[in-house]
């Protein structure tokens, strides 16, 4: 039985489950809802979840084991010598699959009949062509291990496949009977489909701790490959970063860390002012007609590709600074690349992050506030700052840290506004590049993939989530803390 | 089961693999395959990750693979790697059309250019230079500023080697150092450095980023590969190195220094497994495709003298260690 | 306390009139109206930096949506496309389109000559420059799929080079060509007149919006579409996982979740996650979904599932901002009348919640839609699918990019015809960006719907 | 003391007892709430609890239909019955249990919906109505207890928040008899309204208490006088008093009580 | 017909007019909430305005410190006179005006600063104190005068949304003293409190009105009965009824104020 319809077949019980049950509670309260425990489409989905679950889940994990069995019992018939100097057997297998799949599709096509797909002694060269005319492509040659092998994987697929779909089908149906058997008027059919809906809501919301786990796992091998071909204590220690191909890098992870920093400060320092000052006076001053337009407007802001940005940084705000900064101006500024020029670029790509949620949060100070303060003569700027505001930071210092996450995370400004130079300066008119712009210059660049260079990447990614992750801790204490005082 | 080919590996090979790809996609019953970009070192860990469906045919790489990848491969068991060089990519100096005159340039003046420590009047000095006619007459009085390819990049490597250290020899730096009781190590890693000072600007992304670079700074000099030049001769003019033009016929013939090779690494075990795979190599190696009046070489690939040496280890599936 | 005992207040010395403004309030005064111009003036930065974006994304973009064409009759010579002569596809797919290139510049040569243009030229193959090298493959596959008209005289409408399309548009100019190898100034003549002669001519470039990626030497074939419908199939994946699942989550931790350690791990993992830079997303999904689960390279589904990760922590902020914001005396009047928490939240809160859940897809959806980084790592970023996949569910597992991840590409290629094409692709992705931004608006208004 | 003018209508006769709480205790964190509570609500009565803010009214109103569940940190101890059975024991569903003993809420609070979907709501997932006409007939039957179908009949698919907050108010009401309750929790149901309002949901207070057993929470000890018959009295979280609201009013027993009524202003 | 016990002491002596308002109306959009409304507010007098819930007595209210401004589409039309001057003229600026019109709501609402804060605020902006210990002075006698200052002496710096319910109250009214205002607006400023609270803020009225113009809206008839020596009574934006307390609670020239009294339940 073909895939779909093993599911269509499980949907179908699902669906006479959930109407037989409907009907049986409700016989089993006379016909009268009211002397149901629960709305009667309660111990219809009761019957529908008890029918699905356990039958799709078993499906799931059939399909998944399947292969792995058969394999396994077909890598057993293919003689070694059938395995080509430095192939492996996986490979073999999978040209074995890739003519059993063909003669399917040659079957399926009806070039060859079944009993000629399954005829042990088939002529090999034969069979090749027949699969040629079904238009299969047949690569390598197939040799007589290598097809026996194909024609048992079928027969063995075909077998699991038959077993997989009484198996699931018997899985439903005991669950319909289950189902079936305790539907009665006092069933809490509601409790327990709400239980199986808080599951689901309690496995969605672990999924951003697999979400974790599976960086740090991805991350943790290669990071301590890193560590074990570079000393931990230099990564840490060392204050430059010099990566050369030669080997003899040094590869101090500080001069990357402060320009992250630094750019991140610069890009809040544009973002931050613009971005409240919008959100303020959209939510205090602006009209709903320039409300209307402004507020998406500004947020189109975030959609434009950070590539945009990019370029913007480089052809546009880096010239504008070295015109006033550079030589020709006061003589600071020496190339178009710098903290500032990043700085700026992302800045403005933050406006919207901070200006929309801040006009959310501002919009959400109660007006009582508002009208307290200007029943006692404050002017709007004065009721804005003094009481609005205070009242709205901890939801605005969420919006900040949002916005400096993504300015930690970005990459394309800065490699093409600040430069590539690892530096430790405080001189914005230099210059700089950050953590993030290093993992993914390290990762996509020419090195030797198995030399510190290459997997430092690794290191500075777990540090930096590390370090993102302390700065989390820190925040969600602190904002804790700021909203126990005030409520 | 995959039916198309996957390739992934260096950016510079890239655009070559590409054009053989499409060509190859419009003219074989196969499927076109698929090239990823993202940098030699990301291609061949790929590449090395193991033999499977999973794991990628082919690596294109801008350098030879290392021992130690060729280590690291083995123990993920891909043994047998088919190496095939392609050709060569011609590196070369360029700036703004409308800049400074810079035509001709020798490795002396660019270490003079972008060393942190030169030999002025016999002494090794901080680099004091801020002009480049400053320290070669010839050259036009603008102001220092080059774009090199950052360390990420392989060009990086054959800049450093062929250009830096040789400046470093022949205006004697490397002498002095050695005299200044330098161990002959670390006077070569002295010798490949460069200034920290603004006026050499590493570029981690593309040629394209150095071009914009250029394009807003009048007196820059970037280094480009020469496919990418000369998509773009009306924005740059080039400079000659030790008086060679860079042109395909100069790098082949090897007069032009700064060049280096390409390469692709075919996994062996794929081949009959993977569709295409084979007849992909052999496509991309043939005269149609990499032949001096192929379409490569007329993108800017430098056509391998030797390819009929290639073409025919492709066809014998000839492995690393085989026949070298 | 008495009348007595109170210090001289406001009532001893009478107030001042309220028409005349005292100094202090003067001062007050200025200051607001300096705040308000600082708002006026943020909002005026914003909308002044998206305007300079905007027309400067527009004025490098839009000549992508025009390509120069080449109309021409072409004769299909039996003796070079079919060999055999027999009309058997089978066997004529054996000329390449290396044999097919001659055919094209042939007939254009002749229609030069039948048209009285002088040139210094004196072979067909001089045509060349002047023809893309995606012509022969346009018509070697017409003449797979029209066997029968071998022989017989077709006219084509064909790509003309990306150098031609460039003069046309402005971009290539005489003095340039110098040392460009690819063409010459004799050619431009060439153009010139048949472009007097109708030949030539500049036309809407349908291909641009729906056709595939290229190679680097033909920039005048390179399309935005099937890498358009890569980026569809990512973000059909990306709402299809990331909203159901960021709004469970969401409603577990708002509404259910105890306040405990397990419930502040969880919180502190979700914000920290906005801030783990995409790239690292990308390692992630190679190993977890190409390494560890064998899903195919290359799939949207892939990039569609590493997406989804990397806009949940983004989606679960925003949603669990506008759970927070319903009133909780709409909840107690659920519970008060008997319903259980989880339908008070489903019937009730959630529905008013909606308007800032949406918000906060859009964003994620946004960020989800312009990124490109961790789609480097599973192969999503290259020359990657040059044709439409089979069917709509292979869509899902056919090797495709994505619109970021095209235009990244094509800003890095060498021909500055490329350049023009990335910006054009950026004017599509906007497009795209606020056709889902309206949507989300309407979607809005509707839930918004004032009770 | 008080006008009282309809005590003879609502002669206080012994009735059966609806909900009895024993040794009621509650905890927020780590503060004691109510204090060691007895009280015996009966059926077909008003129960007002009064006392100054703070002194565990709302808590232990709360306590009777189990809302105090949705707060994390509140913690219940001792026996609530009602009729007879345990409503803090594991096997009652606090969800089945808030059908029977409903709630009205201070500040009206109705659905953002239309006013025939604020009032069919409880029905609905209850399972009330075995069809359309059944709610219609709910719906209306609620709407006129609530003494609000004259004023509502014609618009039942108007939004529910476009009322007055004397309508809010009685709708609430309303919406808590649609699911046809045995006890009405009320936490100061007047406190948003005016006079003529509160006298509105005053008089139907009365009237409810034909079939329901009501318990209002007021501060208001006019109020108290006017609508129940017994009373409760609070004090930083102890049951001070409890009995007759006449007594209470007019005798009680604990000087607590007394300063209280007497220390009031109004 | 009220227990008005200490009317003796709050003689009804005839005083300076404050506030003379004439022929006010007030639009929300095309709503016309306050129709052609007349009234003096006496110096050193408790007015009090009553009606039913709706009936423009917030509104106008906010006529007189202009807080209608803040609405957008409020619209008012008349002359509203303090001391004799327009406060809608152009010349005005609503600042100063508030600043001597000043405002208490009827929900508490301190602002998220200390106590000591919410008091200094309005001194600050208005620059009454000249140095630290001027402030501290200011709002020292502002929390006397609210009387709060024992109750929070020791904890000027905790945050105010801290206080209890009845507390935030007198916060609020002390924070408006503080500005020194010479009419003070209050608007159902009980409405939220318990009895003694009530009380409380009702004894701190009758002592402002040594000094100030008390203008107080409410729901509670006894309420107005018990503070105020003129009594407003609107009724669907009109005013019907303006006179003596005692004049119109006992003895109302217009049949709907009797109405309104007397259909009063309470
Ligand atoms: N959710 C809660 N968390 C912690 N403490 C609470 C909570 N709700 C109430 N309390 C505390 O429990 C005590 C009793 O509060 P409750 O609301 O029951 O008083 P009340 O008599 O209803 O007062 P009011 O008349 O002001 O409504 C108070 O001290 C209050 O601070
Ligand atoms: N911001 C507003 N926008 C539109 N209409 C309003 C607004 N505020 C009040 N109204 C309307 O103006 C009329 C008078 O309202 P107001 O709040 O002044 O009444 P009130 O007497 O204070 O009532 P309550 O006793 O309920 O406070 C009402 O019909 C009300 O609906
Ligand atoms: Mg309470
Ligand atoms: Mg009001």
């Amino acid at each position: 039985m073909p895939l779909l319809w093993l599911i269509v077949t499980v949907l179908a019980l699902a669906g006479a489950g959930y109407v037989i049950a409907r009907m049986r509670a409700l016989k089993s309260a006379n016909g009268d809802i009211r002397n149901l425990h629960s709305l009667p489409s309660y111990y219809g989905s009761n019957a529908a979840i008890k029918v699905i679950v356990p039958a799709l889940l078993v499906l799931v994990i059939w399909l998944i084991a399947q292969p792995l069995y058969v394999g396994s019992v077909v890598s057993g018939m293919i003689p070694d010598s059938e395995i080509g100097e430095g192939s492996s057997r996986d490979l073999v297998l999978a040209e074995v699959s890739r003519t059993a799949d063909g003669i399917d599709a040659a079957v399926a096509q009806g070039v060859m009949s079944e009993a000629q797909a399954r005829d042990g002694g088939a002529d090999v060269e034969v069979l090749t062509q027949r699969l040629k005319d079904a238009g299969q492509i047949v690569t390598g040659a197939v040799t007589p291990a290598k097809l026996a092998a194909a024609q048992r994987m079928r027969v063995l697929a075909d077998t699991a496949r038959q077993v997989m779909a009484v198996v699931v089908i018997l899985l439903a149906v005991a669950g319909l009977v289950w189902a079936l058997r305790e539907t009665e008027k006092d069933f809490r059919a509601r409790n327990t489909v709400e239980r199986s809906i808080r599951g689901l809501l309690i496995a969605a919301a672990s999924i951003a701790i697999l979400t974790t786990l599976g960086i740090v796992l991805s991350l943790i091998g290669n990071t301590m490959h890193f560590f074990r071909l570079y000393p931990a204590s230099e990564f840490f220690g060392s204050l430059t970063w010099a990566p050369s191909f030669g080997g003899g890098s040094q590869l101090g992870i500080w001069p990357l860390l402060w320009g992250t920093i630094y750019i991140s400060f610069v890009a809040l320092l544009v973002a931050v002012p613009v971005g409240l000052f919008a959100a303020i006076y959209l939510s205090e001053y602006a009209g709903s007609k320039m409300r209307s337009w402004a507020k998406p407007a500004l947020e189109v802001l975030a959609g434009i590709p950070t590539i945009v940005y990019g370029l913007f940084a480089l052809l546009t705000v880096g010239p504008i600074l070295l015109s006033v900064f550079g030589n020709d101006g006061l003589g600071w500024m020496h190339g178009t690349r710098a903290v500032l020029t990043a700085g700026i670029a992302m800045g403005i790509m933050l406006i919207p992050f901070v200006s929309s949620l801040s006009d959310d949060i501002i919009n959400a100070v109660p007006q009582a506030m508002r009208d307290g303060s200007y029943g006692l003569g404050a002017t709007k700027s004065e009721t804005i700052r003094q009481v609005v505001l205070p009242a709205a930071l901890p939801g605005i210092v969420g919006a900040v840290l949002l916005a400096t996450s993504r300015a930690i995370g970005e990459t394309m400004i800065v490699v093409l506004g600040a430069g590539a130079a690892a530096r430790l300066s405080l001189n914005p008119f230099e210059a700089m590049t950050t953590v993030t712009a290093k993992i993914v210059s390290q990762l996509t660049g020419d090195n030797d993939f198995a030399s510190p260079e290459a997997l430092v990447a690794f290191a500075l990614g777990m540090t930096l989530f590390v370090l993102t992750l302390g700065l989390n801790v820190f925040a969600l204490f602190i904002v804790r803390k700021y909203r126990e005082q005030y409520e | 089961a995959r039916d198309n080919v996957q390739v992934a590996g260096s950016s510079t090979v890239l655009p070559y693999a590409s054009i053989v790809a499409e060509a190859f996609g419009e003219n074989f019953d196969f499927p076109t395959p698929v090239v990823e970009s993202g940098g030699s070192s990301a291609g061949l860990k790929r590449f090395c990750e193991g033999v499977g469906e999973n794991t990628i045919d082919i690596a294109n790489a801008s350098r030879k693979i290392k021992d130690k990848e060729v280590t690291a491969c083995a123990e993920a068991g891909v043994t047998d790697i088919i190496e095939v060089r392609i050709g060569y990519d011609g590196i070369v100096f360029a700036s703004q059309i409308d800049g400074p005159a810079f035509t001709a340039f020798e490795p002396a003046d660019i270490y003079n250019a972008l060393a942190p420590k030169i030999v002025k009047n016999g002494e090794l000095v901080d680099n004091p230079y801020t002009k480049w006619n400053e320290f070669n007459g010839d050259l036009p009085d603008a102001e220092i500023m080059a774009f090199i390819p950052g360390t990420k990049h392989g060009t990086r490597e054959v800049f450093e080697e062929k250009v830096l250290a040789a400046g470093c020899e022949a205006t004697g730096a490397l002498q002095a150092m050695l005299d200044g009781g330098m161990s002959e190590d670390d006077a070569e890693d002295a010798c490949i450095a460069v200034r920290t000072d603004g006026r050499s600007v590493d570029i981690d992304g593309d040629y394209t980023e150095t071009l914009a670079s250029i394009g807003s700074n009048q007196n820059g000099i970037g280094i480009f590969g020469l496919a990418f030049y000369e998509n773009n001769t009306d924005k740059l003019k080039v400079a000659t190195m030790s008086g060679v033009e860079p042109a395909t016929e100069t790098i082949a013939s090897g007069e032009y220094p700064v060049s280096r090779p390409l390469y692709f690494y075919i996994k062996k075990a794929h081949i009959g497994v993977v569709p295409g795979l084979k007849e992909y190599a052999e496509f991309f190696v043939s005269d149609d495709m990499a032949g001096p009046d192929g379409p490569l070489a007329e993108y800017g690939l430098v056509s391998d003298p030797e390819l009929a040496q290639t073409q025919e280890a492709v066809a014998d599936e000839q492995t690393m260690g085989e026949g070298m | 306390m008495t009348d007595a005992s109170m210090p001289s207040g406001g009532k001893a010395a009478p107030r001042k009139s309220l028409m005349i403004e005292d100094a202090r309030t003067k001062r007050r005064n200025a200051a607001e109206k300096r705040f308000q111009a600082y708002g006026l003036a943020a909002i005026a930065v914003g909308v002044f930096f998206l305007v300079v974006l905007l027309w400067s994304i527009l004025a490098s973009g839009l000549g992508a949506f025009q390509q120069t064409f080449i109309e021409t009759p072409i004769y299909l010579d039996e003796a070079k496309v079919d060999k055999k002569g027999n009309r058997n596809p089978e066997e004529m797919s054996k000329t390449t389109t290396f044999g097919y290139a001659p055919l094209i510049q042939t007939a254009l040569w002749e229609q030069v000559q039948a048209a009285g243009i002088e040139t210094p030229f004196t072979k067909s193959k001089e045509m060349k420059a002047l023809l893309s090298d995606s012509a022969a493959a346009q018509v070697r596959d017409y003449v797979l799929s029209h066997p029968e008209q071998v022989g017989e005289t077709v006219t084509f409408r064909i790509l003309a080079a990306s150098r031609v399309d460039g003069y046309l548009k402005g971009r290539v100019v005489r003095e340039d060509l110098a040392r460009d190898k690819s063409i010459d100034a004799e050619h431009l003549d060439v153009v010139d007149r048949l472009v007097d002669a109708g030949v030539i001519r500049k036309q809407f470039n349908l291909d641009f919006i729906v056709g595939a990626d290229a190679s680097e030497k033909r920039p005048e074939q390179a399309g935005l579409g099937v890498a358009m419908l890569g980026s569809f199939y990512m973000m059909l994946v990306v709402l299809v996982l990331a909203l159901p699942i960021g709004v469970a989550a969401s409603i577990y931790l708002e509404e259910f979740a105890p306040q405990n350690k397990v419930t502040d791990f969880i919180e502190v993992n979700i914000s920290n996650l906005a801030a783990v830079p995409s790239i690292v997303f990308g390692i992630l999904g190679l190993a977890a979904f190409i390494q560890f689960a064998h899903l195919p390279m290359s799939a949207p589904l892939v990039g569609g599932l590493v997406l989804t990760l990397m806009t949940l922590p983004t989606i679960i902020i925003s949603t669990r901002a506008s759970l927070k914001s319903v009133p909780p005396s709409i909840r107690d009047a659920a519970l008060g009348v008997g319903a259980s928490k989880m339908q008070s939240v489903f019937h009730h809160v959630l529905p008013l919640a909606m308007p800032g859940i949406l918000t906060g897809t859009i964003i994620g959806l946004a960020q989800a839609l312009g990124e490109t980084a961790p789609l480097l790592l599973i192969g999503m970023v290259g020359y990657v699918a040059t044709n439409y996949p089979d069917g709509l569910v292979s869509g899902f597992m056919a090797p495709n990019s994505a619109m970021p991840a095209q235009i990244f590409e094509w800003a890095k290629r060498a021909d500055p015809a490329y350049y023009e094409r990335a910006w054009g692709g950026i004017i599509v992705l906007l497009v795209f960006l606020l056709t889902m931004n309206i949507i989300a608006i309407i979607l809005r208004r509707r839930f918004e719907r004032r009770w | 003391m008080y006008d009282a003018p309809h005590t003879t209508e609502r002669n206080v006769t012994k009735q059966d007892i609806k909900i009895s709480a024993r040794n009621v205790q509650v905890y927020y964190g780590d503060t004691h709430a109510i204090k060691d509570v007895d009280v015996e609500i009966e059926a077909q009565t008003v129960t007002a609890f009064i006392g100054p803010s703070g002194c565990g009214k709302s808590t232990f109103l709360r306590c009777l239909n189990r809302m105090n569940d949705t707060i994390d940190i509140a913690r219940v101890e001792g026996e609530i019955l009602l009729d007879g059975e345990d409503i803090y024991d594991k096997r009652v569903d606090p969800v089945q249990l808030r059908a029977r003993v409903g709630m009205v809420f201070q500040k009206p609070n109705p659905f953002p919906k239309s006013i025939y979907d604020n009032i069919a709501y409880g029905p609905r997932i209850h399972g009330l109505a075995r069809n359309k006409s059944d709610l219609d007939d709910i719906v209306e039957k609620a709407l006129r207890r609530g003494a609000l179908w004259n004023e509502v009949k014609d618009r039942l698919q108007a939004p529910g928040t476009g009322l007055s907050g004397g309508q809010q108010q009685r709708l609430c009401i309303a919406r808590a008899i649609a699911t046809e309750p045995e006890v009405l929790l009320m936490d100061e149901p007047c406190s948003a309204l005016d006079p003529i309002a509160t006298g509105q949901v005053e008089e139907l207070i009365d009237e409810l208490r034909q079939d329901y057993s009501v318990v209002i929470v007021t501060h208001s000890m006019q109020q108290a006088a006017r609508v129940s018959q017994k009373t409760a009295f609070f004090h930083l979280g102890n049951l001070v008093e409890f009995g007759e609201t006449s007594k209470i009013f007019t005798n009680p027993d604990d000087s607590r009580t007394e300063s209280y009524i007497t220390g009031r202003i109004g």
